[in-house]
């Protein structure tokens, strides 16, 4: 009886559970995991202090023909990394409230008040499985229409409409797993429904809103087809289509490119460890309930 | 939280300041005219500051769309013309592999966003079948004395610019295929660089036997599966049996027993090629070749000058150029086939078409082509006259330049029809499929002849 | 005016998604609908109505038939692998204090590096004569010659999947520590009065209590994965052969580089109704698997 | 303060009818009691009467003006839920302090006021000390009181209140029903209140609405209630143990079945002959059997004790008088007796019910 009440029993008889709970193994996976999500950036850091010819002669992951810094300045020189990284910044963070501007209330309204019936959800899903190639001509010509090519603001529309249904789909189970009677509560209050959104339901779905805010600037970041579509100039490339201008008249500038990408991570990184605390509570305390 | 809030506050000020930093851009000159200023009837003071001379188009702007590896030439063109002209290019620039598509949908959506595109010469047909490019035959033809258009290269003069018998722009970018070798290696294994295809085969397959265990291969052949580098490869042997796309009817001639000769050659010599093939495009070639572990390899005429760059290469100074080989057969021949190349034209949208052409002229100058093809990492010569100019032969070096001037005497071209962008996905597909044994080189281009046929309606 | 508004809140509310939705999808997908009955180029679009010939030659159209079952076959392998990884991670990371933190924090990296970038790091690391992989594999005398892992058949879909893998299984992770972390705490301290094993409790609680959000989280990553596109085109561009050829980037092929918008469409419209399909089956699935938990 | 009136209300859930043609008023100041088990519909009508879900059919009114299309911010009214409903993310202070924020009643108090008012609510439910903390951080008993204080910082023109102290242990709750009855009759404010406990009802309760499947079965001041139940549903909801039911036929004044009984009193036998074909069912409370000997003449019925529940004083004794029933009686516990004693049973004929044995409604 007074081992069973220990707080952490041994596990019982079980070589699977004593694997899996096992203070070794998980120093092991942490080891394993941290190695293979670290080695390619590693590889990457290496690569953009190695010398051209060594990256094309030889695959070990620090230099041996010595250091050389001249890729990260030739980096800056040759394309304006530094305004691809502000504009691709600016298109995420505001793209991604514009995303959460519009998809909060929505769920909300879907969700309790089952606005839209099955049908509205079903064409959020829908269009959020449509492959976007699908669709770019079209929207490349309503783009043109309203003059908003080349501009970020043009962008800013696009990314945070594209992610609108992926918003939605990751708050609905934040919202769907608040008791109702709080916010019949504020409604009896004396508050509006707008009102109680605003003051009862987006607060305590906040790890909902961050998460999906985060997934939505991931999306953005990263996005490469409509960002080359729409845009022309400088005004307004992004930081994933700067990666794509080290390329040489027959082949890459991987050095110069590696300095590139490691420019656009770190400052992200900064942010994001800057963020930490904020985004793995999103991440993690009010998590996906089924 | 307020702290945090803050902190977020200054990163993006930052880079808000940061990104204003970065190259404002260049406000046109403004050039001060003459003035005159009366003061109280009598006086007259009358004053002349004109620090520059007007320029004849002050304060205009053209937009340029051109790729990524044509950026240094394409903006050193750019600060040119401004220079002597005072109109400001704006130099737009995509990736290769996109820029048929920017400017396509440019034009499709009537944007008229470029005036001046930077194309791939294959593209040409659908480029104007699509209604991209100005129909600019008068210019041509009124200018043709005058800048000298017979001084371009004869393979490249039509090619680039001609569909249909109307001229839709200048060549910008020539380039060909030659075969590289590494002096020492060849040396090393005693052989002279091959004439023909049998040849390469037994020097590569010797030197790959016996040298592989160390790295060592006796070829290196890109079958990456991109139209530009894999057609490359097979048009390098397809020439050289003989074959051609199209007869001189302009039917599809594809699965010619010539074309099946020269696939099946493509895929016994990758065998013993740096491997591997299907995976092998520009920098894994560059890789293999710039290390001295590859002994022969077809590419553009810039290696030469990349492998002489100690930064790039540890081989300087120990390869050596031929021609393509020939193949074997009835139809043997000697070709260099055009694998890349670039043209210039006018977009039909072109906001301002006169600069656009004035640019165009510019760009096609005998003395303005020298200077760009002499840049690092620039062009490669369209003019005769250049391959024949002392500033680009020491640029090359003479031997390269004369090799090039050689190649050019059974240069061939990719086809420019307003299908090839659609066929070439087929031959594409099916030659990347007979690579890797999926099929043989017989049925994949039966198959490719099949679907020519339907796609051509020739059915 | 507030009386207004209050009265139509539900409406109100989703007024701006209906908005976005006519802009992003209802509107373009009428166009896309109306361009796969019609012969189209991209400059001229509905040259001349065709009926379903479109169509026809898309059920001819061996390429085609090949880029989705490798589109479902990557998907579903890459989605299944991530989510299984992902969660095995988060369980062993779901009462790391510290270390945990460490991990997360590392986790994200992935996800913040534009797949342009990742798809050039892979290049370098699979690349047969200088790269990553082969020059240890060399080194350490496991391998004799170089393998070429993207040119060879066999290994070049494997090869993109870990690539993916690598830069998604973060996002599966991150996902399944949230769920594990928002189980209810007072089961677990039952269970643990209870005497019950770890793996007990594992088996009989976390299990059944976690794995409808699983489920979420498969779900949702398999919808993204079937839209690859990114990788292919840089790491392969569809090769060798069609082995990495899937439907995203056969559009793209047939759309932007061949112009051939009409047939674009039509192939565009089946691959939506293919996704439609796999979409509804695997949601009915996720009901019937959800049933038999409670 | 007001008088709310309820007129054929009816609200259907798809094919479920949750509340079907409900109507009673609940005059001002009056402490009205829904009364019924889980899923009789209690909940619904407090939402409907809130304006949280509207009507399907029928008029709602506050003193005689309807206000069915009235917004639940518009109506004024005070709730408190059954699962307290407390905001998580805000303190106890804030969770009071948030009706008073509310747009429609902002411009009515200052920032003074509604601390004063906050902290007044607060003392009198003892719950001044935990103003500073978060909701999770408190008891059972202290969340509801948190719940109640929220509804009562304010001047609603009614309190609802939806089972509010359902979930507390069985002392608190007692303490807990003695202080709400306190706090209405000081505030005298008309206030409904549902719940599924009948003693809770008859204890607190003005006026007592019983309610079963979303229907009225009784409306009363507590004690028709518990006296002149309307039917067997009431009779047998209300009171604890239950009112005995037990089938007899009438004739000739006299009641026969598992007991028997010699009506003495007319009005018995006048209701008791109201019966065509004399089928009757009988009902009495517990507490009017009293136990005689089992020979002795008086004795109405004689059965077998099975089971003897003693709550200190008093005791509860089951009595089987045949195979199909069982009649159960409340004592003083030290009269009660031995289990499988033979006891006769007579029974306090002031109080009899009868019920019709096929409509099972209550002959008056």
């Amino acid at each position: 009886m007074s081992e069973q009440t220990l707080p952490n029993p041994m596990p019982q008889g079980n070589v699977v559970s004593r694997i899996m709970y096992s203070r070794y193994t998980r120093l092991i996976l942490i080891l394993v995991f941290a190695a293979s999500v670290l080695l390619p950036i590693v590889f990457m850091a290496t690569t953009s202090i190695k010398q051209p010819i060594e990256i094309r002669e030889s695959g070990a992951i620090l230099p041996t023909r010595g250091i050389f810094t001249e890729n990260w300045g030739r980096a800056f020189a040759n394309v304006p990394l530094v305004r691809y990284l502000f504009n691709s910044t600016v298109v995420a963070v505001t793209s991604t409230l514009l995303a959460l501007l519009i998809a909060v209330p929505a769920t909300y309204s879907i969700v309790r008040f089952r606005t839209g019936g099955m049908v509205l959800p079903s064409l959020i899903l829908g269009t959020y499985v449509m492959p976007p190639i699908v669709v770019s001509i079209p929207i490349f010509m309503m783009t043109r229409i309203a003059g908003l090519t080349d501009t970020l603001f043009g962008l800013i529309l696009l990314h945070g409409m594209a992610n609108l249904p992926v918003a939605v789909w990751l708050i609905d189970s934040y919202i769907r797993s608040l008791p109702v009677e709080l916010e019949q509560a504020a409604w009896v209050d004396g508050y509006g429904r707008f009102e109680t959104l605003l003051k009862v339901v987006i607060p305590l779905i906040r790890p909902g809103i961050v998460s999906a805010g985060m997934i939505c600037m991931i999306l953005s970041w990263n996005e490469f087809l409509f960002a080359l579509i729409l845009t022309y100039s400088d005004v307004s490339h992004t930081f994933p289509i700067g990666i794509s201008r080290y390329e040489g008249e027959h082949g890459l500038q991987f050095g110069e490119m590696a300095a590139a990408a490691l420019t656009g991570i770190i400052p992200i990184y900064l942010i994001v460890l800057f963020f930490q605390r904020y985004l793995v509570e999103g991440l993690t305390q009010g998590g996906v309930r089924g | 939280m307020s702290k945090r809030n803050i902190l977020l506050a200054v990163v993006l000020i930052l880079s808000v300041l940061l990104a204003s930093c970065q190259a404002p851009p260049a406000e046109p000159q403004v050039v001060e005219v003459t003035r005159v200023v009366e003061v109280e009837g009598e006086t007259v003071i009358e004053y002349v500051e004109v620090e520059e001379e007007a320029k004849i188009y002050d304060g205009q702007s053209i937009n340029f769309l051109t790729i990524q590896p044509h950026t240094v030439s394409s903006k050193a063109l750019a600060s040119w013309f401004e220079e002597e002209t005072g109109a400001r290019v704006n130099v737009l620039v995509v990736p290769y592999g996109n820029v048929t598509e920017k400017a396509v949908l440019d034009v499709a959506a009537g944007s008229g966003e470029y005036d001046v595109i930077d194309y791939w010469y294959p593209m040409l047909g659908t480029m104007v079948e699509n209604g991209v490019l100005l129909d600019i035959s008068d210019w041509w033809d009124e200018n043709y004395d005058e800048l000298g258009f017979d001084d371009f290269l004869p393979t490249y003069e039509d090619l680039f610019t001609e569909i249909d018998g109307k001229r839709y722009g200048i060549p910008y970018d020539g380039d060909l295929h030659v075969l590289y070798y590494n002096k020492t290696i060849l040396a090393e294994y005693g052989f002279e660089p091959p004439t023909t295809w049998d040849e390469y085969l037994e020097i590569c397959q010797t030197i790959t036997e016996a040298g592989a265990a160390d790295g060592v291969y006796g070829c290196g052949i890109m079958g990456a599966k991109v139209p530009l580098i894999l057609i490359g490869s097979f048009l390098n042997r397809l020439g050289g049996y003989g074959g051609a796309f199209f007869d001189e009817t302009g039917y599809p001639t594809v699965n010619s027993p010539e074309a099946v000769l020269a696939l099946e050659a493509l895929i016994t010599q990758s065998e013993y090629a740096l491997p591997e093939p299907p995976a092998v495009a520009f920098d894994e070639l560059l890789g293999g070749w710039l290390t001295g572990n590859v002994a022969m390899a077809e590419f553009w005429t810039d290696l030469g000058q990349m492998t002489d760059n100690p930064e790039q290469s540890t081989i300087p100074g120990e390869w050596g150029v031929v021609a393509m080989p020939q193949g074997t057969g009835d139809n043997a021949n000697k070709v260099a086939p055009i694998n890349a190349g670039f043209g210039m034209g006018v977009s039909n949208l072109a906001q301002n078409q006169e600069v656009a052409l004035a640019f165009l002229e510019f760009a096609s100058r005998p003395d303005i082509v020298v200077k760009a093809n002499t840049l690092v990492g620039g062009l490669d010569p369209t003019r005769t006259s250049t391959l024949d100019d002392p500033a680009y032969r020491d640029h090359v070096s003479p031997e390269l330049a004369d090799a090039i001037k050689e190649a050019h005497n059974f240069a061939v071209g990719w086809p420019t029809n307003a299908n090839w962008a659609e066929l070439q996905e087929v031959l594409n597909e099916n030659l990347s499929l007979a690579l890797i044994g999926d099929k043989t080189a017989q049925e994949a281009l039966d198959d490719t002849q099949a679907q020519w046929l339907t796609i051509l309606g020739l059915e | 005016m507030r009386a207004f508004f209050e009265k139509r809140a539900p409406f109100v509310m989703v007024f701006p998604t209906l908005i976005v939705l006519l802009i992003i999808a209802v509107v373009p997908l009428i166009y896309v609908l109306r361009l796969s009955f019609t012969e189209s180029t991209l400059s001229a679009p509905f040259k001349a109505f065709i009926g379903f010939d479109n169509f026809a030659r898309a059920f001819s159209d061996e390429t085609f038939g090949r880029s989705l079952v490798n589109t479902l076959f990557f998907a579903f392998t890459v989605t299944l692998l991530e989510t299984l990884i992902g969660f095995v991670m988060a369980l062993a990371f779901q009462s790391e204090k510290r270390l945990g933190g460490v991990v997360r924090t590392l986790a994200l990296l992935p996800l913040f590096t534009p797949p342009v970038a990742i798809a050039m790091i892979w290049r370098l690391i699979y690349d047969p004569n200088s790269g990553l992989i082969n020059h240890y594999l060399n080194n350490w005398g496991i391998l004799e010659t170089a393998v070429g892992f993207l040119g060879n058949p066999q290994l070049a879909m494997p090869a993109i999947m870990l690539a993916d893998i690598w830069q998604w299984t973060p996002f599966t992770f991150l996902l399944c520590l949230a769920a594990l972390q928002a189980l209810p705490k007072s089961a677990y301290e039952a269970a643990n009065v209870d005497g019950a094993s770890n793996w007990q409790i594992f088996r009989r609680l976390t299990l059944p209590l976690v794995s409808p959000a699983v489920i979420v989280i498969f779900l949702f990553r398999f919808l993204i994965a079937l839209k690859v596109f990114d990788l292919v085109f840089i790491l392969t561009y569809g090769g060798p052969g069609s082995v990495t050829n899937v439907a995203s980037f056969y559009i793209y092929r047939v759309g932007f580089t061949q112009f051939n918008t009409g047939y674009a469409a039509a192939l565009s419209i089946l691959v939506l109704l293919l996704i439609s399909v796999v979409t509804t089956f695997m949601t009915v699935g996720r009901d019937l698997i959800l049933k038999r938990l409670n | 303060m007001a008088q709310l009136e309820l007129r054929n209300v009816s609200k259907t859930f798809g094919d479920e009818h949750a509340v079907q043609d409900l109507s009673f008023t609940c005059k001002e100041g009056e402490f009205f009691c829904l009364l019924g088990p889980s899923g009789a519909g209690k909940s619904t009508t407090i939402n409907l009467i809130t304006g949280i879900d509207s009507p399907t059919g029928g008029d709602i009114l506050l003193d005689g003006e309807s206000i069915v299309d009235w917004s639940p911010q518009d109506r004024n009214f005070a709730t408190a839920f059954e699962n307290y409903a407390l905001y998580p993310h805000f303190t106890v202070f804030k969770n009071m302090e948030f009706p008073l924020k509310a747009p429609v009643r902002a411009a009515e108090y200052s920032d003074k006021d509604r601390r004063d008012r906050v902290v007044q609510v607060a003392e009198m439910l003892r719950i001044d000390e935990l103003l500073e903390r978060l909701p999770r951080e408190l008891s059972g008993g202290q969340r509801q009181r948190v719940a109640l204080g929220r509804t009562l910082v304010r001047n609603p023109s009614i309190y609802l209140l939806d089972e509010p102290i359902a979930h507390l242990d069985a002392k608190l709750r007692h303490r807990m029903r003695g202080e709400l009855k306190k706090i209405q009759m000081e505030l005298g404010i008309t206030t409904i209140y549902s719940t599924p406990d009948q003693l809770e009802a008859l204890s607190m309760a003005d006026t007592i609405l019983v309610l079963n499947q979303g229907k009225v079965e009784q409306i009363g001041t507590r004690e028709e209630i518990y006296r002149t139940p309307k039917n067997l549903f009431v009779a047998q909801f209300v009171g604890d143990p239950p009112m005995n039911i037990v089938p007899v036929q009438y004739q000739d004044g006299e009641l026969n079945g598992a007991i028997s009984i010699r009506l003495s009193q007319d009005d018995n036998k006048q209701r008791a002959a109201a019966v065509e074909n004399g089928k009757l069912l009988v009902g009495f409370r517990p507490k009017d059997i009293s136990f005689v000997s089992a020979e002795s003449a008086s004795s109405n019925a004689i059965g077998e004790v099975k089971v003897v529940e003693s709550y200190g004083r008093t005791a509860d004794v089951a009595i089987e008088l045949d195979a199909e029933t069982i009649v159960k009686c409340k004592i003083t516990a030290d009269k009660a007796p031995q289990v499988g004693e033979q006891v006769g049973c007579q029974i306090d004929q002031a109080n009899l019910s009868f019920f019709d044995a096929e409509t099972i409604q209550r002959i008056q």
